[in-house]
């Protein structure tokens, strides 16, 4: 499935069917981070619950050094 | 102690976390400055690289408030967007407004800084607006119900310290929320200055993280952030335009 | 830490006392200062009140060292006798060189300051002349041998702080002995911004004795001339015309 | 040559016409200026007195351009109203907007301000907005075609000159229309100094009615913004931080 | 009018002559700026080229009088033995008296000053020693029987200007010879800040001979000096902390 | 006939029926004036047409000194 | 006897023949104090051997507050 | 004859007696300039009735641009 991610292309294998999945796949899962699905902002505890689908766009940001 | 919206702190050092030489001076820095709010960007994450250590990672989060700042943002709208992702990571609910209207001299955009201030209110964030040291801007900032007023001493970075310390004299005068001075910061007596104008809190980052020696700015921060506000309160002499003896006129001797 | 001829100070404060509302608040602010310099004048007693008290005698005197000064006198010749009265006294070899040249402004005069100097140090006294800002004057003043140089930020009681912190950067520069910024300072960032510049320490009186609240102020100047210090040696930021940003410019989360 | 909007001036110093002694002595001030255009505010006539002078009727009206202001306007509309009065007596179509958010400091209100500029450009007057020294807030002005910009140097009729240069630089830089400096100014030099920044005019009342010698003073500005702006176009030396003998050090005689 | 000893000047500018990029470019400023006083440096000759041009060859002698400078001197027998060769030319019996003690900030020897000025005043020149902004030191130069006072504004040919003008005020209040302020001014505005503050004249050069334009900023020094003597005999309004109305507050028309 | 003039009553004879004739009576007429008749702003020209009735509300201004 | 002290003349009684009798009898022997007799300024341990005589000029100062 | 001038040795020719001849020797005759001839100062007018010996010392000045 292609999916994008912080506008690049990526292509994630068939089991991953979720935001979890996909973190999961990336080992990002412990990673303190937000994700955008669609334009729509996610909390945590909807990771789980939100399916990915083809042509997705997702945005994954997190806190950095700023003034 | 500082009040801000629904919260309390004993420090009035905000402390940004950019450009630091790594994270163990940094860490050492953020603790040797007693700040109690840390800032923060927002900014897409390298998904490629699942090891890569986040600040975040290394400190104690509990005993800081996160204040995220929507730097990046060209418009309220864009600024909106990036406070409701910082909200969405579940650490922090206060939010600084940075809507740059300038590339040169990162200067706030006063139109936009409003309508996202506007927005994110009615939203329920905890506001505090970066603006210019405009005093009528500043009252509207407040009218809208900001939760403190952050106006800048001089252009973010520039370490030209308190340029027009008459208008935020003028905005802290006027206040009835914390004004915070924001930017510009370059030096431990700027920091006292500006307390010492009534200002209620100082945030700054780049008079420390650039500094040689970091830790030991953030120490000088800390005191002179200190000294400027015991100052304040103890109500300094007036300044006069000829001198006035310290010790006594009378009783001189004279050998005879 | 401080070296003054053959003394050695952890205190970089050097405290005057006059014009204090009363002993008690004295005391206190002096004790808050943790200064361990303290400056007298010199004057005739009243010998018809054998019970008026002196705040000698309020002190631990072995906490301090005296720096009695020569104020009152107008000449070289008259600030030696000063001198030397007060070195009778058995209380400290230390003094303060103040040959005031002009009523109004309080400055001092450099040809009797000088001279003074000049003969003070050859009766083995350790010598702190206050002076102008004149960058060769002091110079002069350290050829001859003197222990510190102190000069002044303003008018003394002026409370304008650092008026010339240019001939302030170049003394410190040239000085191969402590420079004391001495007069002038009127609030704790006056005395951070001293420090910054490099002084070696701050000698302030009014500026401490005359706020709303001496002994906050005291505090608030202790922490000043910390800070100040820290600052002076963690090497500020350079100034910059225009901004830099403390927030990545790349990275930045576009919605699409 | 000023160009502003579709009018060309050659002096570039515009002149209030407030607080005068007498009509006589600001007749003269007036002339000694050689100001070509002179600002007025739109009050109510006393009904009852058809033998009160006006100064537009001391004065040879075909040599001035008169900018009226809508002061006393508090929010957009009222500014738009006093527009459209003062255009109504045919005698100018340029208009100084003026929309005061703070009656203690007498600064603009940036949102108000910015509202009345809109309107009346739309209405097809020539809009003079004073502003704040808000960079970003001069630059919105100018996009919505506002024919120049005045920033303030100070609070009005404080005579505090010019407190922040660098936003005025910023200002100036950025402007592609006249930037006039607007209120603040107290002296001569203040005026020269705006010119060197590069201000294509100065408006000033106060610094010269307000002077012990209104006519002399009305002739010290004129030449001062003079020699500010060919100071401006001459091309000033950078500032040194040490210093450069301007005689040479070769060379020196010796006496052998 | 500009009285120095037994001569009277029109003008209160007064011009140095080094640095400039060629003669004609030095002739038309020095035109322009309708100074009276001209400064020179005593150098040794190259004997072997006799065709060298000299820019006094280039003037009408007659239109100027001549300063001769005694810059090259390191101590008061030196600045003498230059002031007698000046003489021996027979141009001229002024002299500006200039002993530098110490070659990085170009600042003045206090003690050789007076000892120099002593010696040329006994041997009848008309006297002007250049000397810091130390005021007692001023004073006792007037004492001596300086012709004129000429304190530094900041370091020679540096352009920082007025860095301390509570100093100048001192010594142009304390002064009964004029009083010019020589070394520093980079700018118009410096040069009408100067003349504002009560001096007598201003001396510069750098900042015309090095300017991007030398003749432009030689006539904008001509007016500035003019500009901000008029300012300072006009009497400026007193600086205020808020603003002052220069519309009137009463009489706003209300539409109903 | 009674009219509202910069705030305050003012009655006029019965002969006034239009501005013009309103500056006439003030002898105000050779004035340089502008006149806001019942929240309309007038031109000069307008004057002479505009006519006067009871309760009329005036403003009438001028420039004077400011800044 | 009479001395002077601090510009101001004071007589003394016979048994006071020497500084620290003077001391004594002002009751400021407690103080510290400095002594200038005759123009000769004294150590607190010449008090004693310094003897008084008619018309004697005495400055007696101390350290009071100043900057 | 050898004579020093601003610190150089120099030679010239014995038809070169006083500081005149000099000058004109070196073609300086109209420049201005002032001399200093062993120590001692000379106005114009002394110029022809200085003679010059065998290790004369001579500085030779004029003014130059200073400010």
């Amino acid at each position: 499935m292609k999916i994008m991610i912080n506008g690049d292309a990526l292509t994630v294998n068939d089991q991953v069917t979720n935001i979890a999945d996909l973190l999961k796949e990336l080992r990002l899962e412990k990673k303190s981070l937000i994700i955008e699905h669609n334009q729509v902002i996610l909390r945590k505890e909807h990771h789980q619950g939100t399916s990915l689908s083809e042509g997705d766009r997702l945005e994954i940001v997190h806190f950095v050094g700023g003034g | 102690m500082l009040n801000i919206g629904k919260y309390t702190f004993q420090s009035r050092l905000l402390l940004g976390t950019g450009k630091y030489p790594n994270y163990d001076v940094q860490k050492q820095a953020v603790d040797v400055s007693e700040t109690e709010i840390l800032t923060f960007a927002v900014r897409r994450m390298n998904i490629y690289d699942p090891e890569q250590p986040n600040f975040l990672e290394k400190i104690d989060q509990k005993k800081y408030r996160f204040l995220p700042n929507t730097a990046g943002a060209k418009n309220a709208e864009e600024a909106v967007r990036i406070a409701k992702l910082a909200d969405a990571s579940g650490l922090c609910d206060m939010i600084k407004v940075e809507v740059i209207g300038c590339d040169r001299t990162l200067l706030p955009d006063p139109v936009e800084t409003i309508k996202a201030t506007e927005i994110l209110l009615a939203e329920g964030f905890t506001v505090l607006p970066y603006t210019s040291d405009d005093v009528v801007l500043a009252r509207k900032l407040e009218e809208l119900g900001a939760h403190a007023i952050m106006p800048g001493a001089s252009p973010i970075g520039s370490g030209q310290g308190i340029i027009n310390p008459l208008n935020l004299q003028f905005i802290i005068e006027q206040a009835n929320v914390p004004v915070i001075v924001d930017a510009g910061i370059g030096s431990a007596s700027d920091a006292a200055y500006a307390m010492e104008l009534g200002a209620d809190g100082v945030l700054l980052n780049t008079a420390v993280s650039g500094a040689d020696d970091p830790v030991k700015m953030a120490e000088a921060m800390k005191l002179a952030v200190h000294a400027g506000r015991l100052g304040f309160e103890a109500g300094r002499i007036a300044k006069k335009d000829y001198a006035v003896a310290s010790s006594p006129k009378e009783g001189v001797s004279v050998s005879e």
